[in-house]
């Protein structure tokens, strides 16, 4: 008995809420961080779950595009840490609720 | 072969169109160039209604008809036309010779108004309206024309602007005739819809002729009850009639033109042009919208001549007169007389024009003053006046043999009588004539006789521009009689295209005895009763009625018009405003409430999200306040400026979709 | 002529980077100078186009983004023609009026741009370019509100995009899954699929819904309404002129351009309640206008109400369960555009009579005028001729859309029509009562030092006005511009 | 591919998420964090896609969580101040949660089992990256370079 595209698919559905759970509600800007980098990497086990399931394909194009969202990832992990601190230093805070300029 | 004015019919109207135009361009200053054009349009327009009327005389049962295309919409012609046929050209001859009598008179009583040339411009308008109007061959160029005399009446009757009362019984004037117009206004779109066309006539095609009305059936009773709803509101019937008599706050010469003789005869007018749709299908004889003609009109005739007892200003007095008058001529039509009818707005269009332009005289020589009350013995002061307004009287009440009015009234009467479902309406109008002629023996007892009282001591009779006409006014009212007397009935044939012989012997008929007698009868009890009139006797004061002092509830009951404005006022009005109120409230509070209600449900999560936060944990001490604060902007909340209320507004929009979806797969 | 309707389109675009570039604060001669420009080639358009023909003309066709089935595809029929050509008469018409407090360069430009995406709209013949030029004029339209409008600006400029905003979207939406059942945004081409059904099931009322939202409140029809009093009483005079006289257009036009044709057979199953809808526009506009006490929230409201009128008869003909003869759909075409003409000419010179008041006076109460008639006839006189146009006296412009739009409607849907009698009547009411306390009574103490007419507002007043009467009196002319087109609709709908 | 390993890897993958997006210590969280992540590469492991989870682990093992311990103690000073949690995320996430499982469940034609496939080898990785990926190749390589110069742009000391 081996696991189903179901299970994986689950599995990565339920990284994925907890990711968004940790955007939503935590109130630390790295927390947001911490959630968006969970729901990259659910959708990342979304394209190999899918590449190893479905018909065989030469190049891979689900590790493909899992690789290179990885990079994308790193990138933009780096660029928002870099805003946090950028954030800390101009409003002394990383509290997002009280980062609201934009507010209408 | 027709001579060039018929072919070129619209000459007429264009006369005073043009007149009119021209006085609008000039300064205030040039009063006398605006009253010798607006003088001059009438004249010639009355020369070619001469002319034209002339070419009718030839051969019985004269039509000559212009059509022409308007303009084309889709592939659809929308055509429009001029008949002439001896009703129009009956009409076009009195409405321009009462019309050009009114404007001379006009020099005399307007000359001291400082607004002279507008005054003029707004006649000939009037009048080039009203001679398009009766010319007219379809029911749109007659609906357009009946509107555009409705805006003159509405400028004219507002024209001394600077008064309230002037501007609020305008207004009253044109949304009332308006809400007739509406009526008319479906009955058009009603015939436009089933015949296919709006010309009367159309070489077989029109919808007054055998072709059209087959295509109308059943729906030419709603159609012509439609559009006599126009026609009520217009000539003042029941239950229209209010703007009419408030309509007298306009310049006399006004009232005489345009709320006596020609417009509000125009509903007379429409019925009679558009007869055939009215006697089509009839049921036992009669049709159904023949007979609310005939009732609406009876009803109309009786209560307008009892309100017309109990009035105080010399106008209003004359004003129900017309109403009633008017009421009388729309019975005749109903029962089937329409020459009759006809003859009688003829008759009617000089003789009230004249009653109207001596009222006019008698106001000019008493400064202003409008109240009968305080006039009296003006005989002596004002004798051109007093005579002239003796016959126009006369004509009224219906005196017969030299007098328009008395004719006219005795074929009214004659076929009323004769209407075979009820001879109610024949009894009815028989209480109206006595009741006419004692209302109009007590006006003129009230101005003419006795001694002068209050303001009129110092009258004086009016300068030759406004005598002048009186006397042709006069003239014209008594020798209209000859030609329609039933010896030689020749105005009833030359409009129904029948040969007419002279026979002597008509003339004297058992009718006649009984209409002298009621006539009579009622000169004689206005004299009795208002022999004293102005001049104080046993108890009784000398500026109360003799009637309001035997039955002053009664009185004051028919003085107040039967407070049939004040039933208005507290139900229709009352009923309308409170829409219009209703619908602004709505508006402001509950639609656009409901539009914030949707903007609310999308802030809800913005709230939803961070007070939830508060309660369940509360351990924030500076943040309390971010959440709620979002309530009081309602729309802009949803905008909270953080940036987890955006991310969980796209989890929800997200799972939106995916219920959509779901929904649609 | 091949390339006339980009230049007509892209005038205005210079013209507002020309105002930018201008030193002088006051951008309103230039502003005008490309007015000018742009409505000689739309008159050179009008001269060049052949009335006789019920298809597309001047067809400029190009390649733009294929891959989402987008094209450069501009061309006029009657409608769209007679659309430009009012636009290029109201736009310099509102420039023309009360000058706005504190409008410099920007608000000149800005009109400009707005005018340019006028043009696009009514020229547009595919669906994203239409849609691109849509919202192009709502970003003005917003702007100009909340920029320069009066007191509760940002309220009503919120309220006004939010609206708008949302229909448009839901609008997008809807066309989004069109083009994926269909791969087009070819107006023609989808509305050849239209007769068959364009889609089925509940996709079929979910993008109808979707297309009738954004267009309702872009009319507006009851009771998507609500932002339009705001906007208009807020808005100034120029602003209100354009976005009464051209804007609340595009809702008109793109009902006759996309719903109708799109959704035959949706709307002929809910016909009854559009109706409904329509005469709720008719009768409760002008209740609300009559308790109004600013003027210009009162001419708003009126606007409604004649809107309604085209609507009342573009849902008779689409949405009547029996098919209306030839000569009854083509009356209620004919009167719609006719309408839509008539009330961009009559609303636009109300506002602009209200602004000139506003001008003299400070206020625009009702009741803060009174017995102006005796201080300034001419004024009273011109602006009673609006008034009289505007309630449908004959002679006048607004009589003949009326009447055709009621003749059409009355064969098809008889009870309807009838009971939007009662809008014509209510109407009447509202001006006359509005002229009563603004002209006549003694004259108010407040407006006894009131200029009359002056020479650069008779200019402006004068020409409007005669077309007025031309329309009211021989409107052929105007009639042979869309005849053609109401010829080939009628057989559409039928 | 065995059950057994693929429950006690995905408990694993998730508790440790839960942790890292529940613990209230930032720096326990970020240690989560970590974990999750090694779980993660675990079930790339057992999907067959060994370098995928390689580069997993070294991109985020090696270096966001690091970058994101460096954030955590560059920011200290704000870092140890209890700032609560928002219970309004809750529903929303379990909302989303269901929504998506009730759609996985409701698809029956994903309930397969893998097919049998040859290994991926790096060298296949390698081959495509060079010849049909090597577009988007550069252009990540280009958007890591400019995401280096402008995170350290964004952490330059203002001037005063």
């Amino acid at each position: 008995m081996t696991p189903t595209l179901q299970a994986f698919l689950i599995v990565s559905t339920a990284l994925f809420s907890i990711g968004l759970l940790a955007a939503l509600s935590r109130r630390h800007a790295i927390f947001i961080l911490i959630g968006i980098e969970m729901m990259l990497a659910a959708a990342n086990l979304n394209f190999i779950a899918f590449w190893r399931f479905g018909p065989h394909h030469q190049p891979p194009i689900g590790v493909m595009i899992a690789l290179f969202s990885i990079a994308i990832a790193a990138a933009e992990a780096a660029v928002g840490l870099a805003m946090v601190i950028a954030v800390y230093r101009h409003y002394r805070t990383t509290n997002v609720d009280q980062l609201d300029q934009l507010r209408g | 072969m027709n001579s060039w004015i018929v072919t070129y019919l619209w000459f007429v109207p264009a006369a005073p169109f043009v007149a009119s135009l021209i006085i609008l361009t000039l300064s205030n200053a040039r009063r006398r160039s605006a009253a010798a054009l607006a003088i001059a349009g009438q004249i010639a327009a009355l020369a070619m209604s001469i002319l034209a009327f002339g070419q009718t005389l030839q051969t019985p049962g004269f039509r000559v008809v212009q059509n022409f295309t308007w303009f084309t919409f889709g592939e659809q012609a929308l055509r429009l036309g001029f008949v002439f046929d001896p009703l129009g050209a009956a009409m076009l001859l009195m409405v321009a010779l009462a019309g050009l009598c009114i404007f001379v008179f006009s020099v005399g009583y307007m000359a001291e108004d400082k607004n002279f040339t507008r005054f003029f411009a707004y006649l000939s308008f009037f009048s080039g309206a009203m001679l398009g109007l009766v010319i007219a061959n379809s029911l749109l160029l007659l609906f357009i024309f009946w509107e555009l005399v409705g805006l003159a009446s509405y400028l004219l009757i507002g024209f001394w602007i600077e008064r309230p009362r002037a501007a609020e019984a305008a207004k009253k004037a044109f949304i009332t005739t308006r809400i007739g117009d509406m009526g008319f206004f479906l009955g058009i779109l009603w015939l436009y819809g089933r015949s296919g066309t709006l010309l009367f006539y159309d070489r077989g095609n029109g919808c007054l002729e055998s072709a059209g009305l087959a295509m109308l059936g059943a729906s030419a009773t709603f159609i012509a009850l439609l559009i006599f709803c126009g026609a009520v509101g217009k000539s003042g019937q029941f239950p229209l009639h209010v703007w009419l008599p408030d309509a007298m706050e306009g310049p006399t010469p006004v009232s005489a033109l345009i709320h006596a003789a020609t417009m509000v005869a125009a509903g007379v007018f429409l019925v009679a042009r558009v007869y055939p749709l009215f006697s089509l299908g009839p049921i036992n004889g009669v049709t159904p919208s023949l007979t609310v003609v005939v009732w609406i009109g009876v009803t109309t005739a009786l209560m307008a001549a009892l309100i017309a007892i109990a009035q105080a200003d010399i106008k209003r007095v004359l004003a129900y007169s017309t109403v009633s008058q008017l009421g009388l001529m729309m019975v005749s039509l109903g029962v089937g007389g329409v020459a009759a009818g006809i003859m009688h707005l003829l008759a009617h269009g000089f003789f009230k024009a004249l009653l109207f332009l001596g009222a006019g005289s008698v106001i000019h020589g008493c400064h202003g003053e409008q109240d009968i009350r305080k006039m009296g013995g003006l005989r002596r002061l004002m004798p051109v006046t007093f005579f002239t307004y003796a016959v126009g009287m006369m004509a009224l009440s219906g005196v017969p043999f030299f007098f328009s009015g008395g004719w006219t009234k005795e074929e009214i009467l004659h076929a009323t009588a004769s209407w075979a479902p009820s001879h109610a309406p024949y009894y009815l109008i028989l209480a109206g004539v006595v009741l006419t002629a004692l209302y109009m023996t007590r006006q003129v007892i009230y101005v003419f006789f006795g001694n002068p009282r209050a303001t009129a001591e110092h009258a004086h009779e009016s300068p030759r521009a406004m005598t002048m006409p009186l006397i042709v006014l006069a003239l014209c009212a008594i020798f209209f009689s000859v030609v329609l007397t039933p010896a030689w009935p020749w105005l009833h044939g030359y409009l129904t295209g029948e040969p007419v012989h002279f026979e002597i012997a008509r003339l004297i008929q058992p009718m006649l005895f009984v209409s002298l007698v009621l006539v009579g009868g009622g000169v004689a009890a206005g004299i009795w009763i208002y022999r004293k009139a102005g001049a104080p006797e046993r108890d009784r004061p000398a500026e109360i009625d003799p009637l309001e002092y035997a039955q002053p509830a009664l009185f004051r009951f028919l003085a107040n018009g039967m407070w049939i404005d004040e039933l208005y006022d507290r139900t229709v009005i009352a009923f309308s405003w409170a829409s219009a109120r209703l619908s602004d409230w709505m508006d402001r509070y509950f639609w656009d409430g409901l539009v914030r209600g949707f903007g609310a449900i999308a802030q809800l999560f913005g709230i939803f999200t961070t007070s939830v936060g508060e309660r369940g944990i509360n351990a924030g001490v500076d943040e309390t306040t971010v959440g709620t604060r979002g309530l009081g902007r309602l729309i802009s909340a949803a905008h909270s400026g953080q940036i987890q209320t955006y991310l969980g507004a796209v989890a929800i929009g997200m799972l939106a979709l995916l219920l959509l979806y779901a929904w649609l797969a | 002529m091949v390339g006339l309707i980009t230049a007509i389109i892209f005038i205005p675009l210079v013209g507002a980077l020309a105002v930018c570039a201008w030193p002088q604060r006051n951008g309103r001669p230039i502003a005008l100078m490309f007015n000018a420009i742009s409505a000689v080639c739309a008159l050179v358009l009008w001269r060049n186009f052949d009335p006789t023909s019920s298809g597309l003309q001047f067809v400029e066709r190009h390649a733009w983004i294929p891959a989402i089935g987008a094209e450069y595809l501009l061309g006029v029929d009657g409608l769209s023609l007679l659309l430009v050509l009012l636009t290029s008469t109201i736009v310099p018409f509102a420039l023309l009026a009360q000058p706005v407090p504190g409008a410099g360069r920007a608000f000149y430009a800005t009109m400009l741009i707005m005018q340019s995406a006028l043009y696009g709209t009514f020229t547009a013949q595919n669906f994203i370019l239409w849609f691109l030029f849509y919202e192009m004029s709502l970003l003005p339209a917003f702007l100009l509100i909340k920029i320069w409008g009066g007191e509760n600006r940002d309220r009503a400029a919120t309220k006004f995009f939010l609206y708008t905003f949302l229909g448009s979207v839901a609008m997008l939406l809807s066309f989004l899954g069109i083009y994926f059942a269909k791969g087009t945004f070819d107006f023609a081409a989808l509305a050849a699929f239209g007769k068959n059904g364009l889609l089925t099931g509940k996709l079929a009322w979910l993008a109808f819904a979707g297309i009738f939202v954004g267009l309702a409140v872009k009319v507006p029809l009851f009771p998507f309404h609500t932002w339009l009093p705001d906007a208009y009483q807020t808005a100034p005079t120029g602003v209100s002129m354009v976005l009464t006289g051209v804007l609340s257009k595009m809702g008109v036009y793109g009902f006759v351009r996309l719903l109708l044709p799109l959704f035959p057979n949706e709307i002929k199953i809910i016909g009854p309640w559009l109706l409904g809808l329509a005469i709720c526009s008719i009768v409760f506009a002008p209740l609300a206008a009559w308790a109004q006490r600013d003027l210009k929230r009162m001419i708003a409201y009126l606007s409604i109400n004649h809107l309604g009128y085209c609507m009342l008869a573009l849902f008779a003909v689409a949405a009547s369960p029996v098919v209306g003869a030839t000569i009854d759909m083509q009356a209620a075409l004919s009167g719609v555009f006719m309408q839509i003409f008539n009330h961009g000419i009559t609303a636009a010179t109300l506002f602009y009579f209200a602004g000139l008041l506003e001008r003299r006076r400070g206020l625009r109460g009702i009741d803060d005028f009174g017995g102006l008639m005796q201080r300034t006839p001419l004024l009273c006189g011109w602006m009673s001729v609006a008034m009289f146009s505007s309630l449908g006296l004959p002679g006048l412009n607004g009589f003949i859309g009326e009447f055709l739009i009621f003749k059409g409607s009355f064969a098809i849907a008889a009870a309807f029509t009838a009971i939007a009698v009662i809008g014509l009547l209510v109407t009447a009411i509202v001006f006359v009562r509005a002229m009563q306390s603004l002209f006549s009574g003694p004259l108010a103490e407040s407006c006894s030092g009131f200029p009359d007419l002056l020479r650069s507002e008779k200019l402006v007043i004068v020409p409007v006005t005669l077309l007025m009467f031309a329309i009211g009196i021989a409107p052929q002319f105007i009639f042979n511009i869309f005849n053609a087109t109401v010829v080939q609709m009628a057989r559409l709908f039928g | 591919m065995n059950s057994g390993a693929f429950i006690l890897i995905a408990i694993f993958t998730l508790a440790a998420a839960l942790a890292a997006a529940t613990l209230r210590k930032l720096m326990h969280a970020a240690l989560s964090f970590a974990l999750a992540f090694v779980g993660l590469a675990s079930s790339f492991f057992l999907l067959g896609a060994e370098f995928v989870g390689l580069a997993l682990v070294f991109v985020y093992i090696g270096a966001v969580a690091v970058l994101i311990v460096f954030t955590i103690l560059l920011t200290r000073r704000d870092v140890e101040k209890d700032r609560g949690f928002n219970w309004g995320g809750v529903p929303i996430a379990v909302a989303v949660f269901g929504g998506l499982t009730w759609s996985i469940l409701k698809t029956q034609s994903i309930a397969i089992v893998a097919p049998r496939m040859p290994a991926l080898t790096v060298k296949q990785i390698g081959a495509a990256l060079m010849t049909s990926y090597v577009w988007p190749l550069q252009c990540v390589g280009l958007l890591l370079t400019a995401a280096l110069i402008g995170a350290l742009i964004l952490v330059i000391e203002e001037k005063r």
